[in-house]
């Protein structure tokens, strides 16, 4: 892969760019060695590095060490549950509105386009917040379904936002598909629903499938928003929690923050797996260069906090 | 496959027009294709052949005119569309297998969704037919993995599944490389041979003078010379058509 | 709040009291639980440890309540109710009152009302221990670059406005704790909020801190309630007055156990409106 | 939605707030990111790694967490400046990561042959990086480089809570929590109009820009 | 355009080896080209004809063997090897015009930048080459307005304006449009008539017979048959070549 993208820009090497290459590679890892030195020094000097502080995260025998593992164990689940919930959500309602947009008339597209504009156009945490704290201020009461009020309104402000993401990019997904597979479906006595269904969606879903883990990922990212607004026990609430009495803020969230990226990390590799598998099965519609700008492992089209 | 006995052309098209904008792409058509008839439609780029090709089952709708297949109009939408569709096949230049589906998904797709057929018999058909095409033994691979002929092969069996009276080719071998035309030629032949009614826009002559019945020269938009493959290549009539074979003719 | 062992005493809690019918007590008796809203992040007021327990001086306060009410701290229900939260949580029918070092306003009292005061709080300032330059809220002004850090939506953020010399020496996190954490690594130069949080602060510093000036403002907490609930709102005052000593005890056991503090009188109780 | 009118002083502040934290936001993430995007396809491995761990880091950690080490790690290092900094800067380390991806996307868009044809009529490496490969680059870059620094202006509503304070949603915070106004009006009539109207506007401009670079087609 | 009239081939590849990975693609290639000489190179798809192409002015780096041009080794880098390729012209398959650049722009673009002309003579020399090549009248347009056939003979002009010693094609037709192959072949045959050294991979054996010197047919990453066109064409020696033939003759 890496070999393909330098082919783009890069001529193969000579023995004299290696040479350069290899004098560039040197200096890179001392400088970046150097700083990482300096950054360690310091916190060193800080007192950053005390077993007081890293013990009750990193060594069992600590007396604080299993409570706070299970603090954070319980914020990993709750964050996976608002995640989860919002993404299913998200995608279902997402694909029904780029469905109902690519189907609708010029009229009827309207309201759709201004609906997306507007939820895209609002920060995730605007929308969280009303979620969580506006809708019980105008009377609508989610406090009686399983997981609570602001479980619920953190999962509607984080699918309205997503939503319309991803309708964009399944309807992107769909543009981007060559316009053959449509009309090979309907010469093939398909009906306008059936091609949709059957042959357009799931390719589209195939070729955006970086695009919507990229934003799957914002998702898992974004229940952590829930922390200025209301009292959810997720990740970053938890982190909070322990570092409150424990007084460890940079420790505890170091390790919050390895748990998110290597939760983030998986789902992304996941997504390259599933990629690559496709690639093999060769089951990837359009090269490149069919797909309308939108390049493989694409920058997110929305992207939140 | 000719269920009814009348006399009556299979296709016929008569003053139809169409415009993309200002482009006056088809003026004033007038064709008649019999039952059994392979009529080859031939002329230089952008003239219309593909647009006309594509109005036969209304992947182009058209501005005015008529076309009426096996006496009935063409439906403008919804199921009955989607129903006339099922009964002209079409093959494309890009081949436009569904990329996502193993050959014999392709293939079986439309008996199961469109014609209700249960899915063994359907697969079974369909993979009679994949033999008949010579791309049997690559039944459970997805496109991509086949070369450009045999997706080409695959693609002229998904169209034959529907049991069509009609089969469209739009440019079937042009985006092939040379090794590979001949073994879709062969089955086009063979089809013909059959007796199917087939509308083949294609510049390959040794097909034209092997299995078509009529020739369909066009330019600009118009039919400017219908004649007998033979006569068309050794002698046509008009200036543009010979204009034409001698560019594609010399090399 | 370090150690769990010398908390509180248990409060006594009353056998099958009897209410009027209709009444939030006695909705609240026959529920079998109280629904009290606090905070989780208060070193002394309310403070969730590791455990998820909580804390301090208004959870005592809150189990001085609900035993009156036949309830036991164990049935009490906490929900954490940060500052910005708590009319919304009332008027949400979330808890059945919120003690949560709320300070009783006019403004407040447009949408809630209040039971108490309590506790007299009043504001002060925080400062590094070898900080000579600020000695009081008046020295902000005279130190236009002197940062003073509060949190989000406080009324001690909104207090302590009059004495800046430019909106911009105000800083505002989500938590007090953040704004000691900044003050210990320099980045702002004073805190701001009621003593006994910052009291809090002090005697966690190991001596880096220290409280400099006056109180000036009155910081009367109150219990937060349903607006309009004068029952409920006298059943409270009631119970507090007649339970001075497990107050007097609840404040020891827990803000009272910092250096420097006095332990309080109970305050003469506003009229129920 | 008076209490909105009734506050209009503030909102403006606030709106204005939040332009400020953009506008030096979008100067820090953009040069950052293309920066990045440089190292990640660069021919020194070390470089390319680095790249690619700043993408990886920054990517998969939730901007508040990115923030929090701005804010409380910074100082620990030594390194003291005002919060409003370290907000802006949280905000350019986290968007930076999408900007080089959509940057390096971009060049990753330009057809290989367009570089073969460049090398092949004898331009070197810098010249047919100039002359024929960004320029084209840019073209593909521009959607989802403006996606990308559009959701840095909705983002920029989390560095408000890091001690700056002042923007459009802290207003709204103070609005709501200390002078006790309903929630309803103020965040929807309020803080939304607010960033509704740098959203949307940006996109419109994002659209024009769009039609700009694609006239040369 | 021959400066040194001494008897040595222009190009000359000796023992020249390449792999892909595993995949062994240029086998032991040994092969030289005089001046003035018109080669034309062809062979199933993926016998490695494109990476024999490429590898002459280094687009694709060998890993073992020689390739001398006009005497002197191929540069591995740097100034040297950009100032080598500006001397051997190269046309592709797929045009690669510059998409962003006017056509003048594109043909302009070399002279300029790497022969350091002014403008104005560059811009000059651009329009009688493309006057040369029939598209004078397009010369402000973008490259995504012409046909393919109009795009292919910019691209043989960009070659062009850098005079260079020898041009290497890479199927330049395979992707027009039949009627504007031959638009292209008539380009190139008139450069061959001009003396141009030409390496040209292409299956039109229309061009071989008018213009080749040599016809090389190449078959999994080795020169199979080398011979002039009419006896390779009429009576190929190995049975590859006549398999290969027989493909894609019949039609
Ligand atoms: N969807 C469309 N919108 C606008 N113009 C179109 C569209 N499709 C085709 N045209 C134009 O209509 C004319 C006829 O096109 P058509 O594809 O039928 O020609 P053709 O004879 O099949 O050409 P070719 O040999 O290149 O396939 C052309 O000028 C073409 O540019
Ligand atoms: N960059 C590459 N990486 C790996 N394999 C390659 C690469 N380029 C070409 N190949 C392989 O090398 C072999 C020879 O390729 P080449 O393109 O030279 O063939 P060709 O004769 O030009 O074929 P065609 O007629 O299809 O253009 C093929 O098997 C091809 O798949
Ligand atoms: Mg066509
Ligand atoms: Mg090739």
């Amino acid at each position: 892969m890496s070999q393909q993208e330098q082919a783009v820009l890069y001529d193969a090497q000579g023995p004299k760019a290696r040479r350069r290459s290899l004098i560039g590679t040197v200096v890179a890892v001392l400088v970046l060695l150097g700083l990482a030195y300096v950054v360690v020094r310091r916190l060193a000097d800080q007192d950053q590095f005390s077993m007081e502080k890293w013990g009750p995260l990193i060594d069992p025998g600590d007396e604080n060490f299993d409570a706070v593992w299970r603090l954070i164990r319980e914020g990993i689940v709750n964050t996976l549950t608002a995640a989860a919930l919002a993404m299913v959500l998200s995608v279902v309602l997402g694909t029904l509105i780029a469905v109902a947009r690519l189907s609708l008339g010029r009229v009827g597209r309207i309201p759709l386009i201004g609906l997306v504009e507007i939820f895209r156009g609002l920060p995730v945490v605007v929308l969280v917040f009303i979620g969580v704290r506006v809708l019980p201020d105008v009377g609508v009461d989610l406090s009686g379904l399983p997981g609570g009020q602001v479980l619920w309104g953190l999962v509607i402000g984080l699918t309205v936002y997503n939503m319309v993401i991803f309708a964009e990019i399944v309807r992107a997904g769909v543009a981007s598909l060559p316009r053959g597979q449509r009309e090979a479906a309907l010469a093939n006595g398909l009906t306008n629903w059936q091609t949709m269904r059957i042959v357009l969606l799931p390719q589209a879903f195939r070729t955006m499938l970086p695009a919507i883990i990229s934003q799957l990922i914002v998702v898992l990212k974004d229940t952590s928003l829930v922390t200025f607004i209301a009292n959810y026990d997720e990740l970053l609430s938890q982190g909070e929690s322990i570092q409150r009495n424990l007084g460890n803020p940079i420790q505890t969230f170091f390790v919050i923050a390895l748990i998110y990226i290597a939760m983030n990390y998986c789902l992304g590799r996941l997504a390259q797996y599933i990629e690559r598998r496709q690639a093999r099965a060769g089951r990837s519609t359009a090269g490149p260069a069919e797909t309308a700008g939108l390049a493989p492992g694409a920058a997110p089209v929305g992207g939140g906090a | 496959m000719t269920s009814r006995p009348n006399g009556e052309p299979l296709v016929r098209l008569s003053g139809v027009n169409k415009w993309f904008g200002e482009l006056h792409v088809l003026q004033d058509i007038d064709l008649s294709i019999d039952r059994g008839e392979v009529v080859v439609v031939i002329g230089p780029s952008g003239s219309g052949k593909s647009t006309l090709c594509r109005a036969i089952n209304r992947l182009e709708p058209i501005d005015k005119g008529e076309i009426t297949i096996d006496g009935g109009r063409l439906p403008e939408e919804g199921k009955e569309l989607a129903r006339l569709r099922a009964d002209v096949g079409m093959v494309f230049q890009s081949f436009n297998l569904f990329a996502h589906k193993t050959v014999l998904e392709n293939v079986a797709l439309g008996p199961v969704k469109v014609r209700k057929k249960p899915k063994a018999e359907a697969e079974g058909r369909a993979r009679e037919l994949l033999e008949r095409v010579g791309v049997a033994s690559q039944a459970d691979k997805y496109p991509a993995q086949l070369s450009g002929g045999q997706q080409q092969r695959v693609a002229i069996a998904r169209a034959l599944a529907m049991e069509p009276k009609v089969m469209l080719f739009d440019e079937p071998t042009s985006a092939l490389d040379p090794e590979m035309i001949n073994e879709v030629l062969d089955v086009m032949v063979g089809l013909a041979k059959d007796g199917m009614t087939m509308v083949v826009v294609t510049h390959e002559m040794g097909f034209a003078r092997r299995a078509a019945n009529r020739v369909v020269f066009m330019d600009g938009g118009r039919i400017v010379e219908t004649a007998e493959p033979e006569t068309f290549f050794t002698s046509p009539r008009s200036d543009r058509a010979k204009d034409f074979l001698s560019k594609i003719l010399t090399h | 709040g370090d150690d769990a062992d010398d908390s509180a005493a248990e409060p006594t809690v009353a056998e099958a009291p009897e209410f009027e019918a209709g009444t939030t007590m006695a909705e609240i008796a026959e529920a079998g639980t109280l629904r009290v809203g606090t905070k989780f992040d208060q070193p002394g007021f309310g403070l969730e440890n590791l455990e998820g327990e909580v804390e301090g001086f208004d959870v005592e306060v809150a189990k001085i309540i609900a035993g009156a009410l036949g309830i036991a701290p164990e049935d009490i229900e906490w929900v954490q109710t940060p500052s910005s939260v708590r009319e919304d949580v009332i008027e949400g029918d979330e808890v059945d009152m919120v003690v949560a070092t709320y300070t009783i306003n006019d403004k407040r009292k447009e949408r809630i009302s209040f039971a108490g005061p309590y506790y007299e709080a009043g504001q002060q300032i925080m400062v590094a221990s070898d900080n000579d330059e600020i000695d009081g809220p008046d020295s902000l002004k005279e130190n236009p670059d002197a940062k003073v850090c509060s949190v989000t939506g406080s009324t001690p953020a909104e207090q302590i406005k009059p004495y800046l010399a430019d909106p911009g020496q105000l800083v505002l996190f989500d938590e007090y704790s953040q704004c000691a954490d900044s003050l210990r690594n320099g980045q702002v130069d004073a805190v701001t909020t009621d003593n006994v949080i910052l009291l809090g602060f002090v005697s966690e510093s190991d001596g880096a801190f220290k409280l400099v000036g006056e109180q000036f403002t009155e910081e009367p907490y109150g219990i937060g309630i349903t607006k309009g609930d004068v029952a409920f709102c006298e059943f409270i005052n009631e119970t507090l007055q007649e339970n001075e000593d497990a107050y007097i005890e609840a404040w020891e056991s827990t803000a009272g156990e910092v250096e420097g503090t006095e332990t309080p009188e109970l305050p003469e109780p506003a009229p129920c409106a | 939605m008076s209490p909105v009118f009734d506050n209009i002083d503030l909102f403006v502040d606030g709106f204005l707030t939040s332009l400020k934290i953009i506008l030096f936001a979008l100067a820090g993430a953009l040069p950052l990111g293309v920066l990045i995007a440089a190292c990640r396809v660069s021919p020194i491995p070390p470089l390319r790694a680095f790249g690619t761990f700043w993408v990886t880091t920054f990517r998969n950690t939730p901007l508040t967490v990115v923030l929090f080490f701005c804010a409380f790690g910074f100082p620990e290092l030594g390194i003291n400046r005002s919060f409003f900094f370290f907000g802006v800067l949280g905000l350019v380390l986290y968007t930076s990561a999408f900007v080089c991806e959509a940057v390096r996307s971009g060049i990753n868009s330009v057809p290989a042959g367009q570089a073969e044809a460049a090398r092949s009529i004898g331009l070197n490496f810098s010249q047919g990086l100039r002359f024929v490969v960004l320029p084209q680059a840019l073209r593909t870059v521009v959607p989802p480089l403006g996606s990308v620094l559009i959701a840095m202006m909705k983002n920029s509503a989390v560095v408000g809570a890091f001690g700056v304070g002042g923007d459009l949603w802290s207003t709204g915070a103070s609005l709501t929590s200390a002078q006790g106004y309903a929630t309803f009006p103020i965040y929807v009539g309020g803080v939304a109009v607010g960033y509704l109207i740098i959203t949307l506007t940006a996109g419109a401009l994002l659209q024009l820009l769009e039609r700009k670079v694609a006239i040369a087609r």
